[in-house]
Order: C-alpha cells, then structure tokens, then sequence
C-alpha cells in the first residue's frame, strides 16, 4: 500500500530529516511510527500526502510512484488518504462540522450525504456538542478530535495520523485508538506516529522505530521500547 | 467534480462575512480606485468635449471682390455648401459688415462716420467641423476664384490649437491610462495581500485532497462580488456627480460649452463595473493560484 | 523601560525583508498614491500658473480727449502708476494707435486710407494684476477725469472670467484634495491590512509580557520606513517628470504661460514625503494599536 | 502565589467553561492541574495571565486582585509569569534563538546577557543545534521545547505549562520534567496541566483534578488517577 524505497529527505543543505528508509506497508496493516522528537516521523507523513518530495528514493503508494503523479492528480492522491495532522491544520473559519464536512465536499459528495454523516462521526469523537463551535473556540484536545473525525470521514483506503493524541487525557486516548483499530478492522490501512507508549505497549501491533532519520527497529506486534 | 455555484457562492458570502475587514478593505480601495478613475474619464470627457466645441468654432472667410455680382455669390455660396469639411456658411453682405465694424467700434463714432455704405466688402463666413481641414478648404476657395487675400483665415491659430488640443487629449488619455493602471495595480494588491493573510488556509484546503479548483472558485467569487460591489457605487456615484455637474454647468457656466452628451453615463457605468469586477476576478485568481502549490 | 532605537530598528528591517510581499505591497501602494497625488499636484500648480497668466492679461484702456495735453497725459500716467491694484502703464500714442489700427486692418486698406493722423484718441493700457480689482481701476480712473465712454474694459469679460477661473481653481483644489484623501485611506487601509494578517504575532508578543510600546515600536519604523521609501520614490519621480515637462512645453507650447516657477519642486517633494511618513507611522501606530488589547 | 476565589467562567452565553473554583496555589509549589480533554484547564491557564476576564469570583496572583490591575500593568505581570502554551504560540518570523531572547527583551534586559543566556537555555531543552531555526522547521515535539525555554529564560518567580510534553517522546519528556522540577527547587511556583499520567504517577506532587469545570479532587502527593 505504501513502499518507501531507499528514500533520503534532506531540508536545505544539511539537515538531514529520513535517510535511507526502507519500508512497506501492506494494505490492511495497523502501523505504530515512533521515535524521539525529531526522528523524521512527520517528514515521512508529509511524504506520503506528496506535501514534499524526497531529495532521493522513490515512495510509492497504491503501487504509483508519487513523483509520477501529476500535479493535478495530487488531490485523487490525498482524497485516499485521511490525515490527522500534528498540528490539527483545521480552517479557522469554518465550524467544527463544517471542517469535518469540507473533507466530504472536496470528494463531491451529495450535500444529504454529509448533512447525516458528519454529526455521526462528530459523536463518534464525542464532540457532538461542539458542532457549531470554530476552531478557535474549542480547547486543544477538541481540535485534536476534529483533526482525527475529518481524517476518516470520507473513509480513505489509508488513515496517517500524525500523533494524534498528545492533547488527550489518557480516557479518551484510549477511545481514539479503538476508533483507529474499528477503522483498521474494516480493512483501512492505519499508519500511527506516536510517543504514547502506553498505547503502544497495550496495542502490540507492528512497531517502526525511527532514529535520527533512519528505520532502526520494525517489530510486528512490538512495543514502544527495545525490551521486549 | 460535479459544479455547484449555489455552494461556492455561498461560501464566497461567508468568507466575506468572516473576513469583514479584508472585505471592506477590498470593497472600499475597489470603491475607491474606480470612484478616482470613473472622476478621471469623466472630467477628460468633458474636457474633451470642451475641446472639441472649442475647435468647432474655427472658420475662414472669405471676401468677395468689390464689384462681384450677385450670381457669383449665390454660385460661390452654394459650392462652399457643398463641400463636405463645411458644417455652416452664413453670408455677410457689405451692409452687414459695416454695421458689425460700427457695432465693433461703436466707442469710437469718429473712425467710421467717414465710411462709405461699400468700403467693407461681402464675405462668406465658414464654420469648418475639423480645424485641420482649414487649408484644404482654404485652397478649394482658392481654386474656386478667391484670391489669398480675399482669405482670411487664422492659419497660425488654428495650428496652435490642434497642436495644444491634441497635446491636450494626448495628455489627458495619458492621466486616464495611469489612473487605469493605478487602479488595477492597487485593487489587484489588495486583493493578494488578503488572500495572502489566508494563504495556509489554501495549503489546508489542498492538504485535505481539494483540487485547484475547488479551492479558488469561492476566492474567485469573493473577488467578484467584492469588486462588482465597490465599482457599481462608486460608478453610480461617478454619475449622480456628472448628472449634478451638467446640471449646475447649465446655469452657473452657461457660456461653458458643457453638455451631458459629452459623457455616455451607462457606458460609462458599464466599463466601471466591468473594470471593477474583472480585476476583482482575475486578482483572486490569479493570488489564490501562488498559493496552490502545495 | 530604555529605549533602544537601534533594536526597534533592525527588527523593522528584519520584519520587513520576512515580509517582503506585504512591504513590497505597502510599499507599492504608497509610491503609487504619492505618485498620483504628486501629479495632481504639479497638473494643479501648472493650470493655475496658467490661469493666473491669463487673469493677468486683463487691461484697462484709458482713452485721452483728443485735445489733451501732453502734461495731462504725464500727469494721469504718473498717477496711474501710483495705484497698487496697477501691474503695469503703456502709453499709446495718437500716432502709436493709428499705426496699430492700420496693422489690424492690413488686408483692408480701404479702411484706413482717408483717416487723419489724430483721428484715434491716444491711450493708456492699464494691466491690473488680479482682474476683481478692474471695476475699483476704473472708478478711480473715474474720479482722476476720465469719463465713462473714455474707458474700455472687458466688464464682462472679467467677470466670466473671474467666476470661471475660481471654479477652477476651487475644482482643481477639490480634486487635489479627493486625491489626498484616497492616497491617505489606501495606504492605511493597505497597512492594515498587513498588519491585520500579523495580529496572531502581535497577540503573543503580549503574552509573553510586551508592552504596548515595545510591540509597536518595530512596526510603526516599518511604516516609516515603508511611507518614507514608497514615498520618496514617487516625488523624485514626480519632481523629474514636471522638469520634463516644464523643458517639453518650453520649446513644444512656447505660446503656453508654463513656467517651472509654477510649482516649486522642493516644497512638492517635502509634501509628498511628508504625507508618505506620516500615513506611514499613523497608520501603523492606530493599526497596531487595534490588536493590542490582548 | 495564585488564589481562585469562587472563579466561573462562561464563554458567550451557555459554554460553562469553570464553575465556582476555589484553588490556592502557594509560594515554591508545584501542581499538576489534570482532567479530561475540554474540563477547563487551559481555561484557568488564561485566567491567570489575564488574557480573558472571569465571569464570576475574583483571582489573585501574589496577592494583587488581576481585575484591579490597569490595562498598561498587565505586561508587568506576564514577565512574572513565564507560560508554556498548549499551542505554542512562537513568533513565526523569529529564529528559535530570537523567540526565546524575546522574552529577555521585553524585560528590557542586556543584549549582552541574552546572547549567553539564550544559547545555555535552548542547550537544557536539546535544540542547541536548532538556535538559528525558524518555528516552521522544527519538529511539533522541537516547537514544544522552544515554547519551553521561553517560558523560564527570564527566570519568573511563577511558571505555568499548558501541556508542555503533548508532542514529547517519554524519554524527553522526563528531561522537561525533571527541569520543571529544579526550577521549582530554586522557589519558583510551578503549575503544570497535564495528560501524562505516568509523569503525574511518578512526580507524587500535588494534583488538582478538574472535571467539567469544577475541582474534584486537590490531593498533596496526589496521582493521576483517583484510585491511590
Ligand atoms: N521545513 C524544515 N526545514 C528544516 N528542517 C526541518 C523542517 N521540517 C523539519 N525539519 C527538521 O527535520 C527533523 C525531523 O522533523 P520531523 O518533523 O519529521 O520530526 P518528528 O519526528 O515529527 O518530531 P516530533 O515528534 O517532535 O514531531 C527535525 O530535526 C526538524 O528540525
Ligand atoms: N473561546 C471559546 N469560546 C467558546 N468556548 C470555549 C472557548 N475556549 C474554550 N471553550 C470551551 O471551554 C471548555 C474548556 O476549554 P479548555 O480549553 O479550558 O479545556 P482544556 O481543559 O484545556 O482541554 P484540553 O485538554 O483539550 O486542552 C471546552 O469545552 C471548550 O470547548
Ligand atoms: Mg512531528
Ligand atoms: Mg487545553
């Protein structure tokens, strides 16, 4: 589903975020990606969406090289795949729903159809009672969920969620990774980067670690550190 | 992708609504520039028609000889009606023209209570539409038996005028091409700078699997209604003030040749309009797509 | 707190270059608004130069008795001389007149040919500086002897053209006064906007304890800055034109009263940078100011 | 140090934000204010630095009621409260460097002092190769710890983190921990809202827990979690 093949990612001349990465996901996989701050774990995200390209290597994702795809194809390529962003990136203009709704509006969709969808996935989230609220009125961990309900919404073939709960207490944590495992049962592939180890022990599912840019540990059913 | 104007327009509305302050800015330096540029082609249309009546006034006259008899003027006269420079020929007997000459120096009785009723000889007095056509007529009159100085005709004068008036619409065309140019430039700045303040709502758009399209069509409207609401006030305004103008000119400057036709007001609404609404469009599109490469 | 120029300084220059489109946008805007303001200006200076040399071609003609004597001719002149409304005294001659008169009717000379040498009066031509004053010459000229029917002026003349030039004059300084604003309400508006689009910076600079001062204080140099350069810009630019044109018109409209004295570059240049500057620290200081109440 | 006395705070009309809030904060304590995503705790955060008013109730911070305090006062408080923001907030055209010497600056401090002091500050939080960054070419977890070091660079006799390790791998996150903690040592009061139970579990220091707006538990060397 995703195939990383010898890619470096350099920003400017020395900063050397991913280096020879190897790695393939398969479709259907449930993918931890840890690391320490800085590990590269974004970069490699933000490769995937094409957001930047790699200085060498070649990504390829639904067997298509992403170099290879032109830039007016590149939004077919982002509709597949549901992001939830480090930084939640939710329009600051537009409502709670309406965010979450935009998601269904690029892919065309009927306006009933995201008229009874999107209240469903809000409670799913358990923001059914910010709706109508702007991003800016909601607190950190709100926009975090808004961030994760607009990622699957138009149920993408692959969810990316770029640590998608260090704003969460660890309750409701825990029902976003079930969420994310739901998702994943339905036969979307789900790639996690993440620091909380708690859930990455509890899931035991397969592990990527990075380290300074490079692929140091890939453990199916790991866990968060070595040890195990 | 299925094309929906009732979504993008409303979303161009709300965006307006959440952006007030880009949008009045947008509205009001679109009003603005249009409102200075409407004023700009106004007042060099009056000034040209102003021109233009001024040229209208230029003729040549042309003296008969003392003894030239009555047919030869008649025939003279309806040759010169036929040429196609003239726009008006009034004949001056010599009677008349004595009396203008006593009419002219009616302060000073002494310098013609000598004159003979036939010392002032009887002239054509022709209104000439261009002033450039002056010599061509000139030298059809002279063709037709007038002799140089049977002509009178302000050769130098009318030389100056088409120069001075042609500098004169030159210059004033030149003002309303810098106006034009200085209002698409200013509007069509404000319009990216706004768009600029909202450049990574654009890149989430495009992150979140929007085509270029989708992305820039509300921006598209939003410029298009932004730019159609400052340049159709401002250009109704630019006419409610010619319409006052012309009216007061009527009575405070009757002796000003300014008329209402000088300026066509719904052509002039419409060119606003169009100019307001097309910079209004082609700025969003062409700001919102620095932004689409993500 | 110190004041510290120096850091206030170079973060206006470093904020500038980060933002360059918003400078160069700002930057643009003001040097086209000081631009069109400054041609407005100088178009303004030079019609009324022009204006004010036509109004000076006003003149009174005080015509002497045939029988006057030539101590009564000096006397009167010395007198009219002494009037302060008075710009300037030409004696015409019986002799001087007739020569004129002859000169007039070249092409006629039927006219002339029996006229005695002391047939036209001689007279003097009186200009007056600023034709209101025509009416007061005249009765004073009144009371000096001459009578009525000895004195031409161009009763109406002056007054059409007296209302007509204050139109004008009144119309140009309207309409330099429509460019001022605008140039101020685009610049501003064009400066708040930018600064609208840093309101996020200038939230957390508060947060983090700036105060008011301290946050503004880079951003009004910026405007200074911004002002001074867009501004400077447009008045060399406009300075250098009207040298252009001033040299143009000398040799192409040398009948044109266009004088370079018309408008006195120096003071048009300080104006216009003057203008930049201050819309440039006020808009910024009020912009700023807006977001400050975090 | 900091005193909520019967504090509520509604946002517009029905959004109960924190409810009849008592809490005092002594002098050289440290507390974690914990509770689940959207309970208020960037809320009270606010309160503090006076950014937003209280609906109802009266706060105190070293003994001066925030609502008597001028408008042109306030920049004076802030420099006694240094604040990790939940999101962030750097300045985006100021280098790594720059961000964390602007808190040094508004405090009208030495040029000479700050080009020392900046440097050693981003070395504790382990971006001494990241100093000349913009916050756009930083990782989150990067972005964070700039966040941090901006918080105490001006040494402020309060310090409040509004989830300072959300973005943070464990092994980081102890380091912040462990600064927080000395800077507590050296009497400075040290308010830390949190989702990091194991952090929270370990520390053993006073927890306040909010739930809905309301304190529901305030326990010396408390846990996470009720259960202790
Ligand atoms: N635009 C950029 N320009 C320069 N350097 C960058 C840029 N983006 C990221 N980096 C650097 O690349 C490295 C990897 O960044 P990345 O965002 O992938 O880390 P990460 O694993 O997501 O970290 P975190 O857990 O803190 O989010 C970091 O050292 C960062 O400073
Ligand atoms: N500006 C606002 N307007 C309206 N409601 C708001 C606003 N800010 C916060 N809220 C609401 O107030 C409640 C408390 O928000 P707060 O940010 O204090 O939560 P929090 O405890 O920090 O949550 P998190 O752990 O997710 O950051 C939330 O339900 C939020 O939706
Ligand atoms: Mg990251
Ligand atoms: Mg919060």
């Amino acid at each position: 589903m995703i195939r990383f093949d010898n890619v470096t990612k350099l920003y400017g001349r020395d900063t050397v975020a991913l280096e020879r990465v190897n790695l393939e996901i398969n479709p259907g996989e449930f993918v931890f990606l840890v690391g320490a701050s800085g590990s590269g774990k974004s970069t490699l995200v933000r490769l995937i969406l094409k957001e930047i390209e790699p200085s060498r290597g070649a990504i390829y994702v639904k067997d298509t090289r992403l170099s290879s795809i032109p830039r007016r194809h590149i939004p077919r390529l982002r509709r597949d795949i549901g992001c939830v962003f480090q930084d939640f990136k939710l329009l600051p203009n537009k409502t709670a729903a309406e965010n979450v709704g935009y998601a269904m509006e690029v892919t065309g969709q009927k306006r009933r159809a995201i008229r009874t969808k999107v209240p469903q996935i809000l409670d799913l989230v358990g923001l059914s009672e910010m709706m109508d609220k702007y991003p800016r009125e909601l607190s950190g961990g709100e926009q975090q969920r808004v961030s994760v309900a607009r990622a699957f919404v138009s149920q993408p073939r692959i969810l990316i969620a770029d640590e998608p709960t260090g704003n969460l207490d660890p309750e409701t944590s825990v029902g976003i990774m079930n969420l994310l495992e739901r998702i994943n049962r339905i036969g979307t592939t789900v790639l996690v980067a993440t620091h909380d180890r708690d859930m990455v022990d509890a899931m035991r599912k397969r592990v990527v670690a990075l380290e300074n840019g490079r692929v140091v540990r890939d453990m199916v059913k790991g866990a968060y550190a070595d040890e195990v | 992708m299925r094309f929906n104007p009732g979504f993008f327009l409303k979303e161009a509305l709300k965006n307006i609504r959440l952006n007030l302050l880009m949008s009045v800015t947008a509205v009001t330096t679109t009003f603005v520039c249009i409102l200075v540029l409407g004023t700009a082609i106004l007042v060099s249309g009056h000034i040209e028609g102003i021109i233009g009546s001024v040229r209208q006034d230029v003729s040549v006259e042309a003296f008969f000889a003392p003894d030239a008899t009555q047919e030869r003027i008649d025939e003279a006269r309806r040759e010169v009606e036929g040429y196609p420079e003239v726009s008006e020929v009034t004949y001056i007997s010599q009677a008349q023209a004595l009396a203008d000459f006593k009419d002219t120096f009616r302060d000073n009785p002494e310098i013609y209570q000598d004159l003979g009723s036939d010392v002032l000889p009887a002239s054509l007095a022709i209104q000439i539409e261009d002033p450039s056509d002056a010599e061509a007529v000139a030298g059809k009159l002279k063709s037709a038996g007038f002799s140089e100085e049977n002509l009178s005709y302000p050769q130098q004068t009318i030389e100056r005028l088409n120069s001075v008036t042609s500098y004169m619409i030159w210059g004033l065309r030149a003002a309303t091409a810098l106006f034009l140019i200085s209002s698409i430039l200013l509007i069509s700045m404000t319009i990216r700078l706004s768009i600029f303040a909202r450049r990574q709502e654009i890149e989430v758009m495009k992150l979140v699997g929007a085509s270029d399209g989708f992305v820039r069509t509300p921006f598209v409207f939003e410029g298009l209604l932004q730019g159609l609401v400052g340049a159709t006030f401002a250009a109704l305004l630019v006419v409610w003030f010619n319409y006052l103008f012309v009216d007061w000119a009527g009575t405070a400057l009757p002796f000003w040749p300014i008329s209402s036709s000088a300026v066509n007001a719904f052509f002039v609404v419409v060119v606003l309009v169009a100019v307001g609404a097309v910079i209004g469009v082609l700025g969003s599109f062409l700001s919102v797509t620095r932004f689409l490469r993500v």
